[in-house]
């Protein structure tokens, strides 16, 4: 699968580096031609240093370890601190003076963030020769259309990531509804109130329950996206809604720690016609063990793998060879459960002992 | 004789029916005081009597749960000290009671600050326009030009004192008050202070004076209130009484009995220091506060220290307590080299200190009077020296309470609700508690009663009498003399001068000599 | 204004029921007591299943901090880095559970960790002479940033022996009862202990009362502080080591945030960042109120947006109530006095008749 | 241990040179040049551009809270809310300004909030008696609670006009000078002018350094202390509605994290969490010391994980650079009083602990 080819969708590349990953040998020559042993200086912004986006980084990092080893080009990679403190001390202003100074060709970015803060950012490093990427972003909250405009309005040469309402959240109400054959009860464990990420993926999971008239969601709590609070806020709704049916977890953090919340209150795990099902959102190596063991009845993966790699090839696409990309890419994902976490796990741990490294 | 019939001007000030619960204890029961234009108005009472508490009240610091305050016929606001300073009441408090961020003429001004208009409005402080007015006052009471403008956390107790004098003295006050004004203070100081309070009299201001040397009144005072247990026992006319009167309305027993009187004096008199030196200084220096001391005591021995203020007798018993670091110098304590790195180290190695100012460097306020006794050698109070055992500590502080007639409602309450001169008393019993090899002593008896001053005296001696060496420092002379054996004395850091044999020569008869040449010595000793 | 006295209470008064109507920590006992009884009515649920020691289990981990916290307080510091210790040792105690070591010797080596960090901020603060706030805030950015290197970001996972699941309280003892309460219990107990009982603790008020006259009665002051810092050091460890079984896994950012739920729950237990005040029992209480506020919002379904509402009237409400019951205490004391000096006045004038 | 004397300076050392010497904020002074020095040489860029102005401009918002964090702080407080209130006065603005209201109005609106928040602060405190702590935390949870449900969590957006850009300091006022900075230097030197020149300065030292003392010279503590915390609050509006400019957007997590970053500027610039301490001046170069640790880090690509050890290190470093400049302070007056050949005040100083 080679950069010139669009859909390179699950491929695994496992170090052996030939003609399947590179092109033809008069592609993969003059590919090489073209990049001419350019270094490309990319920057690299996770909202927060998790697992998840550690995944993702690995999996790029494959990524550029292949187009090295094809068409020789150099990478210089700078894992860079958050953005989300834009708007606490360390300003919008000053972080992309850092990105401008240091020459960055390109910078990935992930925040938490407003958006129209990062708009900012966006706006003032392209000035400064710098290209941004969003990456497992929340661009659709302001439904950015490219009817008129070519950007959608955005000052970014690509938002690579999925939608978080219809492929994250309204996939696991879908799940949820077709499990519980549509009729049954939901506990929600939520993030902080006023995320984006929160904000739309309830919308699509609102919308895929409202599809059920047999589906209600009953009660809702915060469990600030970690896995103790999770555990709290889960044991809480558990003791005023001990009959429920189904939890869902807004992440993976969260729904294990609703998931130690059922062990802890003595009720049973989902076993495929009894129990309570749970959900999160994420694909976490940690979660699909979680999986197998049934702990967790399932998680909407989005894709960490294929993130990482698109990101880098959207990269070298756009800056080395000059194309058009498009402003929004969608990468699939999938509702991972025991009957298909064999493959999804084993996709994830091949990418984590993938040979790059930088 | 129940009225003051000496005054036969209307009352200025008067305080009706003043009665005071604090959590534990009753302060004040049922009280009267009345106040005459040009009047020098005494209190007088044993510690805890309820002296501190009744002038608090009048200084609307504290709210009287039954009583008024009247002044010139008219009853006070009960709003607050700001209320009782702008009708002209100014108090010297017991308690130094200045702020150690500011300078000592934002402190005299404080709450009354001359201001000059800035856009219209008195906002700024006038800081020249204060200097001015105080100047020649400060001056009065050895405050330099430049200490007006240095922060009062850098000055010793003395200063500070002095520096509460001027802050009362420099408003014209039709009230002033002054809570033992004189603790600790210079005998020279003490003059100018006493020809201050006469010259306000004669400017027809009432004054009202706490003190525990009944010997000042006399000449001074016009009347004396004396107190009891919170109640008033009677108001005298000074010149109509005598010292013993009015130890025996303070204390309902006469002078001779407390302390055994004269017995122990006489048999302290006799006895002399050993001959085995117990601490031995050699060329203690600090800076230039401490300049080459060298000094010896001996087994029973009670060494004096005298000086002038700033002298640095202090400063001395710092470096020997490992509270400030020395230049150079060293200090053996039965023959084995100290070193001087903590007090924790002086404390175990067998040392012990009264220091100056009880309130900043003495009492731990949050924490029990028996805690406050037990704090110094907690071994004392614990089981398997690590279990404290709360019998244990309340026995101890028990002990001290009787010997030393603490007046508390429980040795469990918090050492900040006693009064002064009991927590002066909780302090030298946590000294006394460690059974110190070296016992130094800076100003042990200020604000003691008359009656407990003879009990400290007597412990003093006793623990001496006992072999128990001791270091005293006491701006009054004659409590110096008292007890000490031997004095040093002090100037610009170096010891100007030594006099010797003073039990003997006391017993000669030559009190006199003793003390002049003791005060030639500090005044004109050594280069300045 | 408010201004406890921790140490009268229990031996001025000598009856037990006056002993407790004048207790200070009355106030925030009997908002839990009413806080439960409107929870009791208002949702039924809250006595359902093991809501109680759910509760009680999610208040663990700052309860231990806040034991900690309360003894620095009381000795006139603070800490801000409990948060960051308490990761770094729940790091350590993973990662050396995971390389295959004995539970103990994960616990001993987070307990290392835990003094250290507790050594070094008493150094920072006593020898360089840093103020505390700065000096603990410079650990904070010291005790996370190692963690994070260490962790690249990435969780620890794959410790969670059968045992930690024990020591996380996810697998209870007997009955409800997990090993974090049991050792939350001892942990109290031993501090309320040292604080009441020991030299060591005479010293923490000593110090944190007045430690200039501390260091005139020959209290160490620079090594009651350190000490007190160890101790807020070792119960980071301990919590550390718990939350870790609690959270299955150790993010780099466990931490964040506990250090102000630690302050909170000191505070509101009675202690003060002026130093010299402070109770055990209050800083249990004060966590306990802390996690009730939670439970309460989950219950009763209150929106997210209200939830720091809702959580800042809860610590007023708490608060203020300590200040009542200490009000009533003092009228009480008042009175006891009046009472004695009227017998004794009675007596005086049977005396003079 | 370190001790600051802040007001001695002025008044004991008559020679400029000699004050410029022992003034205690000489530390954090140096550190900035040196730091600055270091950078020049180490990463070019320091000076390219208008690198400096930005890194000033990035102080701002932070720098004007702490001006009003070292009045609080002085006065013997904490003011935990600033962050919160600033996001809510920011607000405030924003609205004010999308209904169309003149700017002028907006930004009444806005200092009225911050009047109101201030006074709260000060009534829980002075009169309800609530620690200062618990009283500034429960106004953070209230203030931010109300703008979470003003605004659901969606951040206000649509009212930057060409104005509020100038307000923002987006828009230069001339050269690289910006409108904040003009602010933030007004505010500044009132404060200093406040604290050194007026009664109610005078005042904030007495009740901080001895509520008591102060109270018997009759001062109204409570008073004085409420109107600490108006300041504070005024400042926070002024922070608030330049940094609904320079942040283009209102969220309604804007406030979070900027009360650490406000008492940590503070006690850089020498204030204390024990009242009676602090310096104007001080918070200036506190702030300026924390933009520039970020700064610095961003300019030198520092990794991420090792971010926070860095910025714990730079708070070491500014700290210790204020006690060696005390240091050297205290040694030149030594070596004056030596020169006068008479006993110096400075070393009868007790120097406790
Ligand atoms: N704030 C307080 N709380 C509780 N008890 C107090 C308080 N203030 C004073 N007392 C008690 O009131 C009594 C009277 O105290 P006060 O200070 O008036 O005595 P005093 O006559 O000034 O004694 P001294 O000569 O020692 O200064 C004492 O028993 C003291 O313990
Ligand atoms: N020449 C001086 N220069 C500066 N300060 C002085 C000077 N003389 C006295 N003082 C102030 O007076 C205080 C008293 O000094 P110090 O405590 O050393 O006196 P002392 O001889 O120990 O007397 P005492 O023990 O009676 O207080 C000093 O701390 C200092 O602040
Ligand atoms: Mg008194
Ligand atoms: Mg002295």
């Amino acid at each position: 699968s080679t950069v010139g080819s669009s859909n390179n969708a699950g491929s695994t590349a496992s170090g052996d580096v030939g003609t399947a990953v590179c092109g033809s040998p008069e592609e993969q020559a003059a590919i090489t031609a073209a990049v001419d042993g350019r270094t490309l200086k990319v920057g690299y912004t996770p909202p927060i240093l998790s697992e998840f986006y550690t995944q993702v980084e690995k999996s790029a990092f494959n990524r550029m370890h292949e187009l090295e080893e094809c068409y020789g080009i150099q990478w210089e990679w700078a894992r860079q601190g958050a953005l989300n403190d834009a708007h606490s001390g360390v300003e919008a202003v000053g972080i992309v003076q850092n990105f401008i100074s240091n020459e960055f060709d390109a910078v990935f970015v992930c925040s938490a963030a407003p958006a129209s803060t990062m708009q900012e950012i966006y706006a003032a490093g392209s000035e400064g020769g710098v290209d941004f990427y969003q990456f497992n972003s929340t661009e659709e909250l302001a439904n950015p259309s490219q009817a008129d405009d070519p950007t959608g309005g955005l000052f970014t040469v690509s938002n690579i990531g999925y939608d978080d309402r219809w492929q994250s959240g309204y996939i696991a109400g879908l799940y949820l509804a077709e499990e519980l054959n549509g009729a049954g009860e939901i506990i929600q464990i939520l993030g902080p109130s006023g995320s984006d990420w929160t904000k739309l993926r309830q919308l699509g999971f609102e919308a895929a329950i409202s599809e059920y008239p047999g589906m209600t969601i009953v009660g809702s709590a915060d469990g600030g996206y970690v896995r103790d609070q999770g555990l709290t806020a889960a044991q809480d709704l558990l003791t005023k809604f001990p009959d429920v049916d189904a939890i869902y977890g807004e992440n993976e953090d969260m729904a294990l720690g609703a998931s130690q919340a059922i062990d802890l209150a003595g009720l049973q795990h989902w076993d495929g016609t009894s129990g309570i099902i749970t959900i999160g959102a994420d694909g976490l190596l940690s979660g699909m063990d979680s999986i197998r063991q049934g702990k967790l009845s399932a998680t909407v993966d989005v894709n960490s793998v294929e993130m990482g790699r698109t990101m880098i090839d959207t990269l070298f696409q756009h800056e080395i060879l000059g194309m058009t990309v498009a402003q929004f890419i969608r990468i699939p994902t999938i509702v991972v459960d025991q009957s298909n976490v064999d493959w999804a796990e084993a996709k994830i741990a091949a990418s984590l002992a993938g040979p790059g490294n930088y | 004789m129940r009225a003051n019939d000496s005054v036969s001007t209307p009352a200025v000030l008067e305080a009706r029916g003043i009665t005071k619960h604090f959590e534990g204890v009753t302060a004040l029961d049922d009280v009267e005081l009345s106040v005459g234009a040009g009047e020098i108005h005494a209190l007088l009472g044993g510690n805890g009597a309820g002296k501190s508490t009744l002038i608090s009240i009048i200084s609307g610091v504290t709210k009287p749960d039954r009583g008024t305050i009247h002044l010139n016929g008219s009853p006070l606001a009960s709003s607050g000290p700001f209320a009782a300073m702008a009708a002209g009441i100014s108090t010297i408090y017991q308690e130094l009671s200045l702020v150690p961020a500011l300078s000592a003429l934002d402190n005299i001004f404080l709450g009354r600050e001359i201001t000059k208009k800035t856009l219209g409005l008195p906002l700024t402080s006038d800081r020249r326009g204060m200097e001015q007015k105080v100047r020649d006052l400060a001056a009065d009471f050895g405050i330099t030009a430049s200490e007006l403008g240095t922060p009062v956390s850098e000055f010793g107790a003395l200063k500070k004192r002095a520096i509460e004098i001027v802050k009362a003295l420099a408003f014209n006050p039709q009230v002033l008050i002054l809570d033992e004004p004189t603790s600790g203070l210079e005998d020279a100081e003490r003059q100018v202070l006493f020809g201050y309070m006469r010259s306000l009299r004669e400017r027809g201001v009432s004054l009202v004076w706490v003190t525990h040397h009944l010997e000042e009144l006399f000449g001074l005072a016009d009347t004396a209130t004396v107190f009891k247990d919170g109640r008033r026992v009677d108001t005298v006319p000074v010149e109509s009484t005598s010292a013993a009167e009015l130890v025996n309305l303070m204390f309902g027993m006469d002078s001779e009995e407390f302390g055994g009187g004269d017995a122990s004096r006489v048999a302290h008199l006799s006895t002399s220091a050993g001959s085995r030196v117990v601490l031995r200084a050699r060329n203690l220096t600090r800076g230039t506060v401490v300049r080459d001391v060298s000094l010896d005591v001996r087994e029973g021995e009670i060494v004096g220290l005298a000086g002038l203020a700033g002298a640095g007798r202090t400063e001395v018993v710092r470096t020997l307590m490992g509270l400030d670091a020395l230049t150079s110098g060293t200090v053996e304590l039965d023959g084995r080299r100290l070193s001087l790195r903590s007090s924790t180290a002086a404390y175990r190695a067998g040392l012990a200190m009264v220091p100056e100012d009880r309130k900043q460097l003495g009492i731990l306020a949050d924490l029990s009077t028996a805690k406050n006794v037990s704090i110094s050698r907690l071994s004392t109070v614990a089981t398997a020296g690590f279990w404290i055992s709360a019998k244990k500590e309340r026995a101890l502080a028990e002990k001290f309470r009787t010997r030393l007639g603490i007046k508390t409602p429980d040795v469990d309450a918090r050492i900040g609700n006693l009064s002064g001169g009991n927590q002066q008393k909780v302090i030298v019993a946590r000294c006394l508690n460690t059974a110190p090899k070296l016992l130094i002593f800076d100003e042990p008896t200020q604000g003691i009663d008359v009656s407990a001053k003879v009990d400290v005296h007597t412990l003093v001696r006793d623990y001496a009498a006992n072999g128990g060496s001791a270091i005293l420092i006491a701006s009054e002379v004659e409590e110096l003399l008292e007890l000490s054996h031997r004095v040093l004395v002090l100037k610009n850091g170096r010891v100007v001068g030594e006099v010797d044999g003073i039990p003997a020569a006391i017993e000669a008869g030559e009190f006199a000599r003793i003390k002049s040449e003791v005060l030639n010595l500090s005044a004109a000793g050594g280069a300045s | 204004m408010m201004k406890s006295r921790t140490l009268d209470i229990a031996t001025v008064s000598r009856n037990a029921w006056e002993r407790l109507v004048v207790d200070p920590t009355l106030g925030v006992i009997s908002l839990l007591v009413i806080f439960s009884l409107i929870a009791a009515f208002a949702f039924p649920v809250f006595y359902a299943g093991n809501n109680i020691y759910n509760l009680v289990g999610s208040s663990i981990t700052v309860m231990i901090l806040a034991i900690g916290m309360t003894i620095v307080l009381i000795s006139g510091g603070i800490d801000l880095s409990v948060g960051a210790v308490m990761a770094l040792c729940a790091g350590t105690a993973a990662s050396v559970v995971k390389l295959g070591a004995p539970l103990w010797v994960a616990f001993l080596c987070a307990l290392l960790v835990g003094v250290i960090a507790g050594l070094m901020n008493g150094f920072l603060v006593t020898r360089v002479g840093l103020p505390d706030f700065i000096g603990t805030l410079a650990m904070l950015g010291l005790a996370s940033g190692v963690l994070y290197i260490a962790t690249q970001g990435v969780p620890i996972i794959g410790y969670m022996t059968s045992e930690y699941y024990v020591i996380g309280g996810l697998e209870p003892l007997v009955g409800p009862v997990t090993l974090p309460m049991v050792v939350a219990l001892v942990l109290a107990l031993s501090a309320g202990w040292l604080l009441s009982r020991t030299r060591l603790g005479t010293h923490f008020f000593a110090v944190g009362s007045n430690a200039v006259a501390a260091r005139q009665s020959g209290v160490s002051v620079r090594w009651v502080k350190t000490q007190a810092y160890v101790i807020s050091g070792v119960c980071a460890a301990i919590a550390g080591v718990i939350l870790a079984g609690r959270n299955n896994n150790v993010p780099a950012d466990l931490g964040t945030g506990y250090e102000i739920q630690a302050i909170s729950a000191a505070i509101i237990g009675g202690a003060s960042l002026m130093g010299g005040r402070g109770r055990v029992l209050g800083a249990v209480l004060g966590s306990l109120t802390l996690a009730l506020a939670i439970n309460i919002i989950n219950l009763a379904g209150v929106p997210s947006s209200f939830q720091k509402i809702v959580i800042g009237a809860i610590l007023l409400l708490a608060v203020i109530a300590n200040y009542l019951s200490e009000l009533a205490r003092n009228a009480a004391l008042r009175r006891r006095a009046k009472r004695d000096s009227q017998a004794s006045s009675l007596e005086r004038t049977k005396k003079e008749i």
